[in-house]
């Protein structure tokens, strides 16, 4: 989760998180937090593994907290707050990747195959319907983003498949 | 009365009617998928059967298997809940050759309403207004298409088996038609096993209004008054409420009567819906029947006081219907929670819910098919649950809805309940200005705004360094970091 | 309408009363002791302060800290809930010092009807019937013993300042007197800071019925029926439920008519309780008038569909009553979950609640103070939580509520489920038959009778050698056990 | 928990618990045990860490289980089952030993004392108040339960005690 941690002076410690620096120390019944000019004194009490009441200055906030392999997951009064667990051989987690000139087509959650539209080198303009997946009874069309050529087709008919894998290459 | 029932269901309904059947002293009998070991309704029942594979078509939808299931734990009845064998008439009439009760209604009422496009020939004689559509069936593309020429484009393509948005496609133009009704037909024959479909013309702005009606075996009918279901997402119910703001006392009546009216006039004998849309000059006009209890059956038992699950039961046991001097009291809201990314396109996300705690407290109802620890597959409908809540009125409904919507966590899958509050906190949805095209209308550039990101930053820092232990000890001032013995420097 | 509102109080009632806060768009501030750091009241506040040691005469009843975080916090309005401060016209002296209101009825109307002995007096001039007992203040023994030997024993001490049958002692004979008399002080000086108490005679097999009355600062008064509260142990309610089935149309009218009448006696000008006992001939005598929110108030909001708690709060503000037309629909009952151990004694039962899980479902609430993995302390009530269920008659609502009790788990400590679930299938309970004397008559030799002693084996053996891990994969056939590598053969 | 394990032939293993001799051995998907002449052949799901789901002969039972240091807590179907830990020193845990002619009066749960009715060395009689304690505001009176002599008092006015703790000891 964290970039890289140093002890600073007095016990202190730094950490960098998601670009900003963030100072904090233990205190007797909480922690002190720094950043961006801004500064918590915050009393914290575990409750159990997913929960801990946070109070700042008389404000209590009951935070709900839970990881996976890939985010940890915050439930602040009502809000979610998703920070993702950098990894070391991508940044952060994307749907369907698209670099200059190029769409490789993932697939957006884990699935059915119902329809491959194209075959390896096919011409393909931008709008055009490229797969159908289906997921939860609901079916959902994948279209191309770029005119160009189908590069790689790396699934078939009725093929089941998982979330993030790259399904179809299109570059310009 | 029945002495074990089978519920040839999953998720939230089979939960819904096993809790039903517990207080009215009945046995329960789930069947399961291998998806399903742990699913909840598995863990409600009294007893519970494996039926096959994951796939709906050898499990939940595996006529013979449930029927050996059926005969097996000795049951006397089978409750279907919703979708799957709810409106399946070789269903009912194998479980009647083996002396079993379908709750359901007799497979005549099922057969002709089931049938979109017969029940709209029904409903012609019986001067129910209807939208033109199509009252033929038709495997031909040609025909369809020019069916559709000739009432106009937009056009609504139509599951005739269907319910529940699945094999529904809008057509703009004529171009589109033929990949819209293919897709349809692929969709409907998966949810139903019968690929046909229909045509009807497409209504501007219109509310969705269903009526609640209720027929025994001994000729009595009631209705239980309107939902007003306008709120959708692709034909998908997204919101539901009772009373409707759009109806008053008279047009209430009249509506309901022409509800019962459909229902008589299948000799319907247990509890089921007639969905109408109601235009903006007051003209309402028969979509279709519904044959089943319906998924937001809980806003009409929150305002009537009556279990319609019960009474469905008592009804298929032969009891008589005895709902005189039942009112509407109070305001209801139902909010349906996907499993669905509401900031991704409302892709469906699957996956184990790795922390879950469902709102409660006075007048709120959380009707649920998961629990913390839960893993939510593929496979099946995206429901998790229906948040339901009554109020006095329906600004008290809606403020509590939103608190109860606040207190709902569900961490490591993305669900709708943040576009569910937004959705509930739109002017529109306030003033009671809920068309059909609220959704695509008000919500189309939602932004998701969090106000407490510093907080977040403070409990993740937090999260990473709390002791491993929770709880304080009695009596103890609390100093819950003296036990820490040293921190995690390294990242994690 | 307040911006913001302080609770002083703790447990199930502020957690009840935040609730309602937060649907109304009110600001909530909680306060605790050093034993309720992590109490649910806390973790449900927008705000939370810290105001002393466990012991309540140095937090929950310490004034003025209490008003120095309301000024700190600048909250416009404090709701007392029950018990600590909420009948204590001194505190509500100090928050008019303050500008800041009193969430209960004004002063004169606490010190007439808390003084149990002064209030006998105004519902004699009333005309309200009475059950024979002392009309006078006396601190001295010899009093309190002519008076007792006048009436005749059995007779009943009860505290003046009292409620909830804390300082209430039965005397059989004479000679028990003086101990009884003493025992009772001390225990009124711990809960209400005032050692004052009476003597009433003592009825036989009475019923307790009171009735929830309503007045504004308008002058407008209203009740909302009755709650029947027979089943007591040691003067502590136990079950409650409404309707009662001993009451008529005639003479719930008549009831209810003099039960605002005392109301109006007192410019009652919030929500109350107005208690009798009702004997077999259908007479019916005061017992006492309690002026705040009252612990079964839940059971009156099921039928009646107003929520007590926000109608309080409306009418602090000023606002007028408006509960025309308000009627009695269906069946309420609430079981008080109590931490103690049925099965030696009804003992306090202290601890952490190892795992806890709540039972929900249509028509079921649970009005809760703690959670899974919660620390219940010596220090306060031994109250866990209010389960309440709604149905659509006596019997429908009776077994809602054992299949409630069963849903209920609580492990690591004691709780008095498993009574309430043997008193609710008592006969007696059944027939209506439900009378002061109760539990010492019905439930005397209760027996527990576990039937499921071969599964419990089963899962002993279960729980300790199965992995470690719980969940399985998606699409994966079940085998839980290829993850265990090998088990622990030693004894753990 | 066990009192001692052994394992028997083809992989099974026999755990005597609460007098009871119980085999059982793994299977597919679950468990195979028997004891007085009965036998379970159950399938069993870890839900999480306080929940199974147990199926036998399609029959159901979702058991939530928790332990502390005393006791093992099983919730079948809405009834409680405790099962305690042997411990070296102790055989099961009782709230107010008697043995003949002597009363070990131990607190029945935490809390404060009220009253002490007694001295060390005086005589009382069965049905004297001995101590009042008092536990979430309500008091408990406790009695002699013989006739006999005041041997031990550890405890005065005021005192905050712990379950179990040998308050007062009375003998013949």
């Amino acid at each position: 989760m964290a970039d890289y941690w140093e002890l600073g002076d007095c016990g202190q410690m730094k950490q960098y998180f998601l670009d900003k620096e963030i100072e904090f120390n233990k205190t007797d019944n909480g922690f002190h937090i720094r950043f961006d000019d801004q500064s918590f004194d915050i009393d914290v009490t575990k409750i159990d593994d997913h929960t801990y009441s946070l109070i700042h200055q008389g404000e209590g906030f009951t935070v709900y907290a839970a990881e996976d392999a890939a985010n940890t997951y915050f439930h602040i009064r009502g809000e979610i707050h998703t920070f993702p667990k950098k990894t070391e051989s991508q940044g952060a987690v994307s749907i369907d990747e698209e670099t200059a000139g190029e769409q490789s087509i993932t697939a957006p959650m884990p699935g059915k195959i119902v329809k491959v539209f194209v075959k390896a080198g096919e011409k393909v303009i931008k709008g055009d319907k490229v797969i159908i997946v289906e997921a939860m009874k609901m079916e959902h069309e994948i279209l191309a983003k770029l005119d160009g050529t189908v590069k790689e087709i790396n699934i078939k008919d009725g093929d089941l498949v998982d979330a993030l894998k790259v399904l179809v290459k299109i570059v310009a | 009365m029945f002495h074990k029932i089978l519920i040839a269901n999953r998720g939230e309904i089979a939960v819904r009617v096993i809790n039903a059947c517990r207080e009215m002293g009945i046995k329960t009998v789930a069947v399961y998928s291998d998806a399903d070991r742990a699913s909840l309704h598995v863990l409600k029942a009294d007893e519970a059967y494996h039926i096959g594979p994951p796939s709906p078509l050898e499990s939940y939808l595996n006529q013979n298997k449930i029927i050996e299931v059926c005969k097996r734990a000795c049951v006397d009845a089978v409750h279907p809940g919703y979708g799957f064998l709810s409106e399946n008439t070789r269903f009912a009439g194998l479980l009647k050759q083996n002396n079993i009760t379908f709750i359901g209604p007799n497979p005549t009422a099922i057969e002709l309403m089931g049938d979109k496009i017969g029940s709209r020939k029904i409903m012609e004689k019986a001067l129910v207004p209807l939208v033109p559509g199509m009252t033929s069936k038709s495997e031909s593309l040609t025909e369809i298409a020019a069916f559709a020429e000739k009432i106009g484009f937009p056009v609504l393509i139509k599951a005739s088996a269907g319910g529940g948005g699945k094999g529904m496609k809008i057509v703009e133009k004529a171009e589109n038609l033929k990949d819209a009704v293919e897709s349809a037909q692929r969709e409907a024959l998966k949810a139903f096993g019968d690929d046909t479909v229909y045509v009807e013309k497409l209504l501007l702005e219109p509310r969705h209004i269903e009526f609640q009606i209720l027929g025994d075996k001994h000729g009595n009918y009631h209705h239980l008054f309107e939902r007003e279901c306008s709120i959708q997402r692709r034909y998908q119910k997204v919101i539901e409420e009772t009373p409707s703001t759009a109806l008053t006392p008279e047009l209430r009546n009249k509506m309901g009567e022409v509800a019962v009216q459909a229902a008589r006039s299948v000799a319907y004998d247990s509890v089921g819906t007639v969905e109408f849309l109601l235009d903006k000059d007051g003209s309402f006009y028969f979509l279709e029947m519904n044959t089943r209890i319906q998924v937001e059956h809980p806003i009409t038992e929150m305002v009537t006081g009556v279990d319609l699950v019960k009474t469905q039961i008592l009804i298929a046991a032969g009891e008589k219907l005895n709902l005189d001097g039942v009112t509407q009291k109070g305001h209801a809201i139902e909010c349906r929670v996907y499993a669905e990314d509401p900031a991704n396109n409302f892709l469906p996300s699957s996956g184990k819910i790795l922390f879950m705690k469902e709102p409660a407290g006075l007048g709120v109802r959380n009707d649920c098919g998961v629990y913390s620890g839960a893993t939510v597959t593929v496979h099946y409908d995206p429901i998790l649950s229906k948040l339901v809540v009554w109020g006095e009125d329906r600004e008290a409904a809606r403020k509590k809805m939103l608190t109860a919507l606040d207190d709902y966590v569900v961490l490591g899958i993305k669900t709708s309940i943040p576009f569910l509050r937004d959705c509930l906190k739109h002017d529109a949805f306030i003033k009671g200005r809920t068309y059909t095209d609220f959704i695509p209308k008000n919500m189309g550039a939602r932004v998701v705004q969090n106000k407490h990101h510093d907080k977040a930053l403070c409990a993740a820092v937090i999260h990473a360094h709390a002791p491993k232990q929770a709880g304080v000890k009695q009596d103890q001032v609390l100093t819950p970091w003296q036990t820490i013995g040293n921190w995690e420097i390294a990242g994690r």
